[in-house]
């Protein structure tokens, strides 16, 4: 697969990297990367989910409430204030959370023909209240150290969260590339018409690929939320917009077919390490305030790089 | 024949909606305006709905409700939005309700609605965080501007070890809107005179998010060396801040204090990363917020009285249009078990 | 294809009907004219913002940017108020920059074909930076008492009337409604008839941004504010309106009077669920659900085919 | 040689059109097996129900003795693979996955990666071909897209394999290697069902021959008993229907020139003029570049060289200049580019002239019922009314929409492209008659046709275009169709 569209969000990768570490060193110190991916690595997680539903033709913008929600529900089960239940229970029953609304997710968009960008905006409504029901003006404040190593714990030194995101994408690029379902998700976005006639259940794949987004979506929820003592209703507010511009940049088309893994991998770290450039840059505290700007300017770059290339063919 | 069968189906649902809300759900009964009863209705706004710091005030509002025999209305925006705000006060006002409390996100958003509400003889005071005095009859402060940066920046250098340490200090703020948090810089700067080695550093803000306040947090450390202390002046900044200097190892070389509920940083406190908790009382605030809009409902207080007699709080003095709580309070160690809010 | 449009629209009217009725029987309070008219400026911005997107929804497109650029035109009317220029340059100054915004769309999805949805989203936060970024977040206010006269009025309500008047004149006999029908439906056909596709759509999105800076200066105006949040999440509530209206987002079908009614409905339950239960909670599973089921129920009426996200 | 498969009076029509009528073909284990007849003839109907594609309105299909199961993916699995003349695969996706999807070989819970990258380059060796692994199928060239979906069913150990026009978008090292591959297929006992208008290549590889006319089968030879001549006179068969020549307009001056348009990839250096009330037929095979000049001239696509229409030039790749200068495209996908089917007729009929029954873009619903009802009366078009919906229309009332759509222009010339595809006989006659009575008006008409009856019925003078250049021309006194056909087919021997 022709890495099309990913060479330019790479370049512009190295170049901040490069323009940061030369006005502070101590940008690539072990410490800040290991901070940047752990900034990274529930954001990664759930773009893996994503390019897959994308891949497949249709979009999810519901993911950032599904997050915080996912957050309550882990935070309400496992807390001693709260339920209690042992942390494995409060892991098991997030992940069972994710799956399943992910699942009616894909149920509303295959089954019953709801196009994808309005089940999701909705969805997006729906999950915020239940979020805001469930903490009911309470944060959970004391998490059981059972589930508190899953965000600050580490396993052969590297911290959990990254292993995690390791994992995710070595599966996600396994499942892509190497599986049967993983080629019928890409064939169903490219051409869901010939998909039926290969004899390719197309509701079915798109039904799956909505499943796996949820459950991705409740992975990074586990290896993020408990970074942080407090579990707040906040959390997860903006990551669905966070999510699809890292895989819009990472160069996946959004017509559904394309995308490869490791350019969600560089869409996604490109677009987390625009906030601690700009710190590094130190431009003043006002420079933060670009950080938007400057995400807005990569999807329209992306896009730009990308209608040309395919200008290119076809006069091929 | 397809569309009458869904008009039928969708006039059912909504009258089954409609006809039997039940009459308690929801945080409080709302309504009609002049129930039967007579009771007077108060309605207490937070800054946002949905954080520890406001729905702790709620409780002790809900007590001083029920000891005056008031209907009590507590609501606001999720996302903390000024002008949903300012269209719950619009609301209200329409609903006739007897007075309204506002703690604004932005006052020069919600100074017009509440003009609005108070040409209709709707009883309108500030809590929490002040607004334009036009705009209100009273403030009920929990204490003054300075007061509050005074006793943040004593905290800090206290628990820094004294005058004498040298160094940067940084401000993590919630929004550059939010008015309060904008006074209190004005008077942390003003304290941090007393102290010449200290220097302030950058004030980040960390829009109410906890994740964010845990980044800055960690970026100040990364980007200046010798950063000695951090004010986190928001109840979502302090806990995040806290957690980021934690994992940044840096707990106990660097400081940090600030505003927020004992219950969000006790256990920071127990584990030594933070010294000193400053905030009051937030269950007398609201308690107190309620007294001060039921008297004035009932006209058994004007805002031009000297004192107020505040239930189980005593008398409260009212200095110029403020009516103060007073006590600042500093959760340390020591006494942080005493205080479960 | 007429009588497919009058059911939708008699269902909306329907369940408009039905929920009034419901308010009064729970809270006759709530459905007296002193109090809906006491509401009715809050859906003020959404309303006038609805009638370009709906156009724009009708020819396959979509604009997630239009809260991103009100909230730009807001801000450049804040600044230029601040730097002490008079009212009607600074909203003069607000306008253009909707204008701008709306066209780079349409450049954007015209010239280099690329999908509506991931341009505006690409703008969306390409705007809203570059308000955040000229004002450092920080808000602009006290403006002149005249000033903020016309936003507590019915500015925003009764252009939106106006507009709404107009375009449903043009796309039921206007050459410009038909083709907006028409590209909605049938893009190579229309191009075969010899219409200007694409002038079409970029004014069309140049429309959007236009309603979008009065939006932006209306704003200002009712809340006595002018920063970078303004608007945040505003499309999505547009995009409810539009499509509880009975537009398919598919494109080829919908109208202005579909909009109305489903403008009336979303803000007529979002305020009786505020007034009847004072929870804002409540409100973000109610209009959510609301939206879904409208749209399950369209599909049901309607037998469309499957689609995916492919628009135009 | 046992007896693979056999079709029993296989029939099936779209609307009033008999598609298919009645056919039975058996075709042997291990035998070529062509299929030859003109355009319409029901060759591609034929083969879409042999893959599964189309399901037949009456008739079966036995495979070995049993009825065959439906859809494309059982027949598949059964073992008949069919290659398409536009191989619709997965454009976004490379060659191995086309190659394999819906047949992955699998190693555990994934794919055998190497096995599909090793037998995918083996196929494609076979075909002569090493096309780039890694790049989408949809960047390739229609050739080698071509070559990927016959390796699919070379992957796959087919039992019959069906080739539909295969060699018309190769080149002769390509054709070469699809004979090679065609002749080894039969040795390891596969049939192959060779449909193609390329005779010299039918006598080439077949061994028996079914000729297919107006969806009936006329007669199955040894490819041995018959030759070039024998066939086209078996594909023709009846006279050539007199038309009543009531009125041949005198020729007035020249509507159209067209000189030295060239489109990259479908047209080189294309030349030719159209006077007023002439009828210039268009002949060529699919892909000879037809609808690309068609669709230059009507300013559809953007094109180097010059269009005159009535002496004045139209700016190349503006549809909008082309109306003003009053060209009228009637184009060859009715649903997609000629009309928006589910509105009303009177809609449809003013797509292209609002300006007509508006005053400031304001339309006037009167004044476009009107026009409407009075071009119905004019065409005939049988309809509920102008309000009706077009799609509830027949294929021949449609394409009268479509005129009329063009005729609201008035236009001075006439663009058509397969005017009378799926429309039934009648229909057929009476656009035939309709396009004669507008020649006589004053009208040019350039009509494009794979119909070459209709082309000989119809046309003053044919101009034949094989592979983008322009191949011959006959005046109507030197009209025949094996002239015609020999025009349009590839040369003797020649790719």
């Amino acid at each position: 697969m022709r890495l099309r569209g990913v060479p330019g969000p790479a370049l512009v990768l190295a170049l901040l990297c490069a323009l940061a570490t030369a006005i502070n060193p101590v940008f690539l110190s072990p410490r800040n990367l290991t901070d940047m991916l752990l900034a990274a690595a529930p954001t990664l997680i759930a773009a893996c989910g994503l390019m897959l539903v994308i891949a497949s033709g249709e979009i999810d913008i519901s993911i950032g409430s599904l997050m915080g929600l996912c957050a309550a529900v882990a935070g309400t089960l496992s807390s001693p204030d709260r339920l209690g239940l042992p942390p494995s229970v409060a892991v098991a029953a997030t992940l069972a959370l994710g799956l399943g609304v992910g699942l009616f997710n894909g149920v509303l968009v295959s089954l019953v023909r709801v196009p994808s960008i309005i089940v999701t905006l909705g969805m997006l409504s729906v999950l915020k209240g239940a979020n805001e029901l469930l903490m009911s003006g309470k944060w959970i404040t004391r998490l059981p150290d059972g589930l508190r190593v899953w965000g600050t714990g580490s396993l052969l030194g590297v911290p959990v969260p990254i292993a995690v995101c390791g994992a995710v994408v070595a599966l996600a690029w396994i499942l892509a590339n190497r599986t049967a379902w993983g080629r019928r998700v890409f064939a169903v976005g490219s051409n869901a018409d010939s998909a039926r006639l290969a004899g390719i259940s197309v509701e079915r794949t798109k039904l799956a690929a909505f499943g796996l987004a949820g459950l991705l979506v409740a992975v990074a929820t586990l290896v993020s939320v408990p970074r942080l003592s407090v579990v707040d209703s906040g959390v997860g507010v903006g990551f669905e917009l966070l999510v699809v511009t890292c895989v819009v940049v990472g160069g996946v088309s959004i017509r559904g077919g394309t995308g490869t893994i490791l350019g969600v991998v560089i869409g996604v770290l490109l677009l987390s390490s625009v906030r601690t450039v700009l710190i590094f840059l130190q431009l003043g505290e006002s420079s933060l305030y670009w950080e938007r700007a400057i995400q807005g300017a990569l999807i329209l770059a992306a896009v730009m790089g990308d209608a040309a290339g395919r200008r290119k063919e076809a006069r091929a | 024949m397809e569309a009458k069968r869904l008009l039928a189906a969708a006039t059912a649902a909504l009258l089954l909606i409609g006809g039997c809300g039940p009459k308690e759900g929801g945080s409080a009964p709302a309504g009609g305006p002049q129930s039967a009863k007579g009771r007077i209705t108060i309605c207490l706004l937070p800054k946002q709905k949905g954080i520890p710091y406001f729905t702790s005030c709620a409780e002790g509002a809900q007590e001083a409700a029920k000891e005056l025999d008031v209907e009590l209305i507590y609501d606001g925006p999720t996302d903390g939005s000024p002008e949903k705000a300012a269209a719950m006060v619009e609301k209200w006002a329409l609903q006739g309700v007897d007075a309204i409390c506002v703690s604004p996100n932005d006052p020069n958003v919600l100074a017009p609605a509440m003009k609005a509400a108070r040409q209709k003889g709707v009883k309108v005071i500030t809590w929490d965080a002040d607004a334009p005095s036009d705009a209100r009859e009273v403030f009920v402060n929990q204490a003054t501007a300075e007061q509050i940066g005074t006793a943040l920046v004593d905290t800090l250098v206290k628990d820094m070890g004294g005058k004498d340490v040298k160094g940067e200090v940084a401000i993590i703020t919630a929004t550059a809107t939010a008015a309060n948090q904008n006074d209190w810089i004005v008077h942390i700067k003003e304290r941090l005179k007393a102290y010449p080695n200290l220097r302030l550093g950058s004030v980040v803000p960390s829009n109410e998010d906890q994740k964010l306040a845990f980044q800055a947090a960690q970026d100040l450390i990364k980007a200046s060396p010798d950063l000695k202390g951090i004010l986190a002046i928001s109840s979502t900044a302090f806990p995040g801040a806290a957690e980021g200097i934690k994992q940044a190892g840096k707990a106990g070389q660097v400081q940090v204090t600030g505003l927020s509920t004992p219950n969000d940083m006790r256990a920071y406190v127990k584990d030594g990363t933070v010294k000193s908790v400053v905030l009051w009382n937030t269950k007398d605030l609201g308690y107190l917020t309620v007294q001060v809009a039921a008297q004035l409902a009932r006209g058994a207080f004007k805002g031009t009285d000297a004192t107020i007699k505040a239930g189980r709080l005593g008398d409260k003095k009212v200095v110029g249009d403020n009516v103060l709580l007073g006590d600042i309070l500093v959760f340390t160690k020591d006494n942080i078990d005493q205080f479960h809010f | 294809m007429r009588r497919l449009l009058a059911t939708h629209e008699a269902c909306l009217a329907a369940l408009l009907a039905a929920l009034v009725l419901a308010a009064w029987q729970a809270d006759p309070a709530f459905v007296s004219g002193r109090v809906q008219a006491g509401l009715l400026p809050q859906i003020g911005e959404t309303a006038l913002l609805a009638v370009p997107m709906t156009l724009i929804v009708i020819t396959g497109g979509i604009d997630l940017s239009v809260g991103s650029a009100m909230a730009l035109a807001s801000v450049l009317f804040g600044l230029g108020f601040r730097s002490g220029w008079p009212v009607e340059a600074c909203v003069a100054v607000a306008l253009a920059a909707g204008l701008l915004c709306g066209a780079l769309n349409g450049w954007f999805v015209t010239r280099f074909r690329v999908h509506p949805l991931i341009v505006t989203l690409g703008t969306m936060s390409a705007f809203r930076g570059l308000a955040e970024g000229i004002s450092a977040a920080r808000p602009v206010s006290g403006f002149p008492e005249t000033f903020l006269g016309i936003g507590q009025g019915w500015a925003a309500i009764g252009l939106f009337v106006a507009l709404c008047a107009a375009g449903s004149a043009v796309l039921a006999r206007h050459a410009l409604g038909r083709q907006i029908y028409g590209i909605g439906l049938g893009e190579a056909a229309a191009r075969a008839s010899g219409w200007n596709v694409d002038r079409l759509k970029a004014s069309l999105y140049a429309f959007s941004g236009l309603t979008a800076g009065v939006a932006g200066v209306l704003f200002t105006a009712r809340r006595n504010t002018a920063k970078a949040d303004v608007g945040a999440g505003l499309e999505l509530e547009v995009v409810t309106a539009v499509v509880l209206g009975g537009t398919s987002i598919f494109g080829g079908r919908g109208t202005l009077i579909g909009t109305a009614l489903g403008l009336a409905v979303l803000h007529e339950v979002r305020q009786f669920v505020g007034w009847r239960w004072s929870n804002d909670v409540l409100n973000l599973v109610v209009v959510g659900a609301l939206l879904i089921g409208a749209v399950t129920l369209n599909g049901v009426i309607s037998r469309r085919p499957a689609g995916s996200v492919e628009g135009g | 040689m046992a007896e693979l498969l056999r079709t029993e009076g296989l029939g099936r029509s779209f609307g009033g059109v008999r598609a298919l009528d009645g056919v039975d073909v058996e075709i042997a284990e291990g035998e070529v097996h062509a299929l030859c007849g003109e355009n319409g003839a029901g060759k591609s109907t034929l083969i879409r129900i042999l893959c599964g594609a189309l399901a037949p309105s009456e008739g079966r299909v036995l495979w070995r003795g049993a009825p065959l199961p439906e859809g494309v993916h059982r027949r598949e699995a059964a073992g008949i693979a069919a290659i398409h003349q536009e191989p619709v695969s997965f454009p976004d996706l490379d060659a191995v996955d086309n190659v394999f999807l819906g047949w992955e070989p699998r190693r555990g819970p994934l794919l055998d990666r190497s096995a599909m990258l090793r037998r995918t380059r083996e196929a494609l060796r076979e075909l002569g071909e090493d096309l780039p692994l890694g790049r989408p199928v949809g960047e390739l060239p229609m050739a080698q897209r071509q070559m990927v979906a016959l390796a699919r069913a070379l992957v796959r150990d087919c039992r019959l394999l069906i080739l539909d026009e295969p060699t018309a978008a190769l080149s002769s090292r390509e054709t070469e290697a699809l004979f090679a591959v065609t002749r080894r297929m039969r040795e390891r006992g596969v049939s192959v069902l060779y449909v193609s208008h390329r005779l010299d290549e039918v006598f080439a590889l077949a061994d028996r021959i079914t000729v297919l006319r107006d969806g009936r089968r006329v007669d199955t030879v040894p490819a041995a008993a018959t030759d070039r001549a024998g066939l086209i006179r078996k594909m023709v068969g009846r006279d050539v229907p007199a038309t009543p020549d009531s009125v041949r307009g005198t020729e007035g001056s020249p509507v159209l020139r067209v000189d030295g348009l060239s489109l990259p990839g479908s047209l080189q250096g294309v030349s030719l003029e159209v006077r007023s009330g002439e009828v210039v037929g268009l002949a060529g095979l699919v892909g000879a570049g037809r609808t690309e000049l068609l669709e230059a001239i009507y300013g559809l696509r953007r094109c180097h060289g010059g269009v005159l229409v009535g002496g004045r030039p139209v700016r190349p790749g503006s549809v909008r200049s082309a109306l003003a200068a009053g060209v009228a495209l009637v184009p060859e996908d009715r649903h997609r580019q000629g009309l928006i089917p589910c509105w009303p007729v009177a809609w449809n009929v003013s797509m292209a002239s609002l300006g007509a029954v508006s005053r400031l873009g304001w339309i006037s619903p009167g004044a476009e019922r009107e026009r409407a009802e009075a071009m119905a009366r004019l065409l005939q078009i049988k309809c509920a009314g102008v309000d009706a919906p077009a799609s509830s229309l027949s294929g021949g009332n449609q394409q009268k929409v479509v005129l009329a759509k063009g005729l609201c222009l008035s236009p001075r010339l006439l663009l058509l492209d397969e005017p009378t595809r799926g429309v039934d006989v009648g229909a057929k006659h009476e656009v035939h008659q309709l396009v004669r009575r507008l020649a006589a008006e004053g009208a040019a008409v350039l009509a494009s046709s794979s119909d070459m009856p209709e082309l000989l019925a119809l046309c003053d003078r044919i101009v034949a275009l094989r592979g983008g250049r322009i191949s011959g021309e006959l005046r109507r006194g030197e009209f025949s169709e094996p002239a015609l056909l020999s025009l349009i087919l590839p040369e003797e021997g020649a790719a």
